[in-house]
């Protein structure tokens, strides 16, 4: 029914009666945030739609020119503040890049296990939200108890939840604590089952499917002209993830795992989970395999961490420690993007030889993912607004930087 | 007993001064929102009317029947004068006085029709008290008949309430409404369908740009061709 | 009640009357008071134990069985604002309508054996129709918020009325048809005995029927996965999003108090309504037969059963919502319309079907295999029978109003040439 | 003699009724609304709907309609309903017509 919806070139009405311009937050309870949305709006059919950021405009860029690079750090933990370790880890990376500085093999696999950890956790937010915007309460809760136990480890590790400045540019201050990697695979062990859960009251749900399977289909090249990233691109069936196809200093980190990369090429995911079926409603490319795309990439994530927790007990030597917070930076500039929960999260830093960046810039793949939502959400139902904005996954902290 | 309250009175009274007063009050409101809600409000008043009067059936259909059907007024007064929230139309004085005229012209007759038959002042005019005059038992009004059922009855030709008819000929005019039950019943097919017929507006509208149904900016909505 | 004052207390009959009629208005009001506030506390439990919660715990010992008075004193306590845009009078008032329709749809709502404030012929229609009032408390407190959200609410609740009431009155309907009444206490008592009695049990169409009537009756309670008007994440709060303090409280009452209306509702037309699975009361020997007092045991009895019923019917709404996302509006209209109608209908067509050809129900066919196919009205009015097998409607009606005083009063006194010159 | 102590009678929901008729023929006449004017005559068959009903109740007039003033009201209402579906497309075709609801505007039939 959706799908007819999408491009019809003839619309049939019964009474036609005045557009009504609705604003769409920014204190709207799904709008994640402080987005605003302008609806022009027939009914309840949405006949356009303007998305307004910078509610959250903090000048993250500009601070960056003032701070070192390590001073720096704690601002990647607020852009998406969901995900504060992969921002850490993106901003290490460009630093690292620019510095030409390498880490050692148990750097790596720590920094695998962190990263992926902290992408569960982002995308439990997801999952949690998305079925919160849809009206179902329960997996918001269940889905924040298992990232609260993903906290704890975090908190365990640098005694920060949520804004953690942990993984330096060069390495870490302090390896994780005395038994961490048991308590990391135990929680791993208890987390298995409540996928199931999950999948039981989201994925397969019959409502659910019926309220996002076929809503705001993201067609392949439009996400791509969009520069759509992350599960978002995905899902719309593109083979592409960063941690595969992006530059050495960042797909080396992956090096040595068996992972595939989750996109339904085809129609079809990669079989090496017991996935649920997909449903008959669903479109490669809607909400549902936004979302679906999301769960699977949680499986995937536990997989590289037990890969990595093996690695890095079996790795030799000692952790790296950061470079110093003075640093001088070569008079040259690097951009690099990683692969964060959101999508690509990129960061360019031009030095000029001294310890502040002169300039910095970050690429945000949620910003995105909002100005694809005027496409998406045409001639879509205002019920479908927030099944589309949650399946794009969006952190303000990140647009308005 | 001269203190009795009599409760049916009260209720009565009670009931008409709404009735009355949020009848005036759709006549008086500019807003037809305001008035679908007084209209809503005397109707439903006059839903307790019919309590009091013994026709609980009725009442309940009154209930259902009109809320619904005001309901869907009341919407489509939102939706089609939805220039603004709250439109009023404004009617010039010299058509209020007229109206107001003919009228109050038109009450006093009714007053005075309705007031000149002795027959019709009560039952203490005559002679029969068989108003029950305790609020009890009323209201409740279960005298052991079941009118709900006899309506039903009488709908499918059998006159329940008339069986005491001594007279042949007398009873067999009065075998019920099944064949007005019938018509009625095809009519509002009828008219179910014709009101569909009628207000599907079936136009068309190219789009300007491909995707998604652009419906055009302006707000006047004579534009569409039809198809 | 006012009859023992009158006795006993040798007060005026007028104020006999009076104090009984407040002394059940305040008693309804505070059932109704009572199964909200039930309901909250129903509704946060429930919802923290699907959770993994601990829900309310703190006020009122253990279980936090005072938090809803508390909620209440505090919501008292806050600021009653209303929008500049807001239409004043409307905005005022809208609560208060919902509140009363709900209130009124207790009137007719009968707890036990007699015991309902308004014995009415009509009861099962009444009930639709002052619940049906209740929607217009919620689009008029959605139009005249002057807000969009709101007025999206409350044009939600219209479109969803129209669609969830047709099969909801069908299922009322077919009860109806299957029990020959409209009268709820005489539906309740057309239930007694043992649980194989009761509607859900009939015949397969009931047994059907009941799950539509829970589909409806979900809807029409704005509840999820129906709750359209207020849906939380699309439009704010639909209706309710400018209320505040006091009169939010009145939407919120009548939500819960509406809640359990149609349960008991539900309990009574399809679960026996006071009739426990065991005729306990039966057993024990608590009827007015044996004492007036004993009796009034097994109402009491019968009371707890229902309101216990009832009870359960809002766990079920309860678990409901917090298992389930929330439909579209389309899909909801597509749910009532395209399939609640049909089905229902079928069963209503079957359910005609069925209580002509086997009355008694399942359990009387089985146990009593002569009185097939059409012994009820064999039994009950003979003269029916003269023409019985090429009879049209009526006289099969007849047989159903068994209880017209009229009728039997007429077929007592021997008349019988009636209904066969109708026959003719 | 006071209104509270007596029972009504017949002539008191006449009254009402005539009120009723009244107010909803005023309401049609002032209305320019086509909805108004449709709210107008929801309430004159009201009005005339309780008349039946008083005439047809026991209590009231022993001597009336009996259930026969039921029928008729309960058919009015039946009517009244089809009555305002049909009106309300009309008044849709005419907003769709004349991009209003205000009746004064549908002139085109003047000569």
């Amino acid at each position: 029914m959706q799908a007819e919806r999408v491009q019809p070139d003839t619309v049939e009405f019964d009474v036609r009666t005045d557009e009504m311009l609705i604003n769409m937050g920014p204190q709207h309870p799904s709008t994640h945030g402080v987005l605003r949305v302008v609806l022009r709006t027939d009914g309840e059919v949405v006949s356009s739609v303007v998305p307004h950021i910078g509610y959250l405009h903090r000048s993250a860029e500009k601070i960056a020119e003032k701070l070192t690079v390590r001073q720096y750090l704690p601002f990647t933990d607020r852009l998406d503040y969901l995900s504060g370790m992969n921002m850490n880890l993106g901003w290490a990376l460009t630093v690292e890049k620019l510095l030409g500085h390498r880490v050692s093999g148990k750097t790596r696999h720590l920094r695998v296990i962190i990263a992926e950890l902290n992408r569960i956790a982002s995308h439990l937010v997801a999952a949690g939200c998305m079925g919160l915007d849809l009206g179902s309460f329960t997996p918001y809760m269940w889905t924040f108890r298992e990232r609260e136990k993903i906290l704890n480890l975090f908190e365990e590790i640098c005694g920060a939840r949520l804004t953690f400045s942990y993984l330096l540019p060069g390495g870490v201050k302090e390896g994780p604590p005395e038994g961490w990697l048991g308590r990391c695979e135990a929680f791993l062990d208890q987390f298995e089952p409540v996928i199931d859960d999950l999948h039981a009251l989201l994925t397969n749900n019959a409502v659910f499917i019926k309220r996002s399977a076929s809503v705001g289909t993201l067609p392949p090249e439009t996400a791509i002209n969009y520069g759509c990233t992350g599960p978002v691109l995905r899902a719309s069936g593109v083979d592409w993830d960063i941690r595969r196809d992006g530059e050495p200093i960042y797909t080396e980190m992956y090096d040595g795992y068996t992972w595939r990369v989750i996109a339904p090429v085809g129609g079809r995911y990669p079989d090496d989970h017991p996935y649920p079926p997909i449903p008959r409603e669903a479109a490669v490319g809607d909400s549902w395999h936004r979302f679906f795309v999301r769960m699977l990439e949680v499986v995937q994530s536990m997989g590289l961490i037990r890969q990595a927790i093996e690695k890095y007990a079996a790795a030799e030597g000692e952790l790296d420690k950061p470079i110093e917070i003075r640093k001088k930076l070569p008079a040259a500039g690097a951009y690099l993007e990683t692969e964060a929960p959101k999508g690509q999260m990129g960061f360019m830093i031009i030095g000029d030889g001294s310890a502040i960046p002169w300039r910095a810039r970050i690429r945000s793949s949620s910003f995105c993912h909002v100005s694809v939502l005027p496409e998406l959400c045409r001639g879509v139902l205002i019920a479908d607004m927030p099944t589309i904005i949650a399946s794009m996954d969006i952190v303000l902290g990140e647009i308005d930087r | 007993m001269d203190f009795a309250i009599n409760w049916h009175s009260c209720f009565f009274l009670l009931f008409a001064a709404i009735a009355c007063g949020f009848a005036v009050g759709v006549v008086v409101s500019s807003n037809i929102v305001r008035m679908a809600c007084c209209l809503v409000v005397s109707l439903s008043a006059v839903a307790g009317l019919f309590f009091l009067a013994g026709a609980e059936f009725l009442g309940a259909a009154q209930l259902m029947v009109y809320v619904g059907g005001t309901l869907v007024l009341l919407v489509f007064g939102v939706m089609l004068t939805a220039r603004g929230p709250f439109v009023s139309m404004k009617t010039g004085g010299g058509q209020w006085v007229l109206a107001l005229i003919i009228g109050i012209a038109l009450f006093v007759v009714l007053l005075q029709a309705a007031t000149s038959s002795t027959a019709w002042d009560g039952p203490s005019g005559n002679g029969q008290t068989t108003v029950v005059s305790h609020s009890e038992s009323s209201l409740k009004s279960n005298d052991g008949s079941d009118a709900a059922g006899q309506i039903g009855l009488g709908l499918l030709g059998v006159r329940s309430d008339k069986l005491e008819q001594e007279d042949r000929v007398l009873r067999e005019g009065m075998s019920g409404y099944l064949l007005a039950f019938e018509i009625i019943s095809v009519h509002l097919v009828v008219v179910l369908i014709g009101a569909a017929f009628l207000a599907r507006a079936r136009r068309r509208i190219r789009n300007p740009e491909s995707p998604g149904p652009r419906i055009p900016e302006s707000s006047h909505p004579r534009i569409p061709e039809l198809s | 009640m006012a009859e023992l004052l009158i006795k006993h207390l040798s007060s005026p009959e007028w104020l006999a009357y009076t104090i009984a009629a407040l002394v059940h208005c305040g008693l309804l009001l505070a059932i109704a008071l009572c199964s909200a506030a039930v309901g909250e506390w129903l509704e946060r439990k429930v919802s923290a134990r699907i959770q993994d919660r601990l829900g309310i715990v703190r006020v009122g010992g253990r279980f936090g069985w005072l938090q809803p008075v508390a909620d209440g004193i505090k919501l008292l306590c806050k600021e009653d604002i209303v929008p500049k845009a807001a239409d004043r009078p409307l905005f005022k008032i809208a609560p208060y309508i919902n509140f009363c329709a709900v209130y009124c749809a207790y009137l007719a709502l009968p707890f036990a054996d007699g015991w309902v404030a308004l014995d009415l012929n009509a009861g099962a229609f009444f009930l639709l129709a002052v619940l049906g009032l209740e929607i217009f408390g919620v689009v008029l407190g959605g139009y005249s918020s002057g807000s969009k959200w709101s007025l999206y609410g409350a044009m939600r609740e219209a479109a969803q009325v129209v669609s969830y009431e047709i099969p909801l009155g069908l299922c009322v309907v077919l009860i109806v048809v299957v029990s020959g009444t409209m009268n709820l206490v005489e539906i309740g008592n057309q239930q007694a005995g043992w649980f194989f009695n009761w509607y859900l049990f009939h015949d397969p169409f009931t047994f059907v029927a009941f799950f539509v009537y829970v589909a409806c009756a979900v809807a029409s309670t704005n509840r999820a996965p129906f709750d359209l008007p207020e849906a939380e994440s699309e439009l704010v709060a639909g209706f309710m999003t400018e209320y505040s303090g006091f009169r939010w409280v009145f939407y919120f009452m009548s939500e819960y108090a509406a809640i359990f209306v149609v349960s008991g509702l539900g309990a009574l037309l399809f679960l026996g309504g006071w009739n426990g699975p065991i005729p306990i009361a039966w057993l024990l020997g608590l009827t007015a037969d044996n004492h007036e007092f004993l009796g009034w045991l097994g109402n009491l009895l019968g009371m707890c059963n229902f309101i216990v019923k009832a009870f359960l019917g809002m766990t079920f709404m309860v678990w409901l919502r917090w298992t389930l996302p929330r439909l579209r509006v389309d899909q909801v209209i597509t749910t009532c319309l395209k399939y609640c109608v049909p089905i229902v209908s079928a069963m209503l067509v079957g359910a005609m079907l069925w209580s002509f050809f086997l009355p008694g129900g399942v359990i009387a066919a089985l146990t009593k295999p002569d009185s097939f196919p059409c012994s009820a009205w064999e039994r009950t009015v003979p003269t029916l029978c003269v023409g019985g097998e090429r009879d049209s409607g009526a006289a099969r009606k007849e047989a159903r109003m068994q209880s017209l005083p009229a009728v039997r009063s007429h077929a007592e006194h021997g008349n019988e040439g009636y209904f066969q010159e109708e026959n003719r | 003699m006071s209104i509270f102590t007596e029972p009504v009678g017949l002539s008191h929901f006449l009254v009402v009724g005539a009120m009723l008729f009244v107010c909803g023929v005023i309401c049609m006449a002032v209305k320019r609304n086509v909805l108004g004017v449709l709210l107008g005559i929801e309430l004159v068959l009201n009005g005339a709907n309780l008349n039946f009903v008083a005439f047809g109740s026991k209590q009231l007039s022993p001597n009336g309609m009996g259930l026969d003033g039921q029928y008729i009201a309960l058919f009015v209402m039946v009517l009244a309903a089809a009555e305002a579906a049909v009106a309300l497309a009309i008044a849709l075709s005419y907003y769709h017509a004349h991009a209003t609801v205000d009746v004064d505007r549908g002139d085109e039939l003047k000569g």
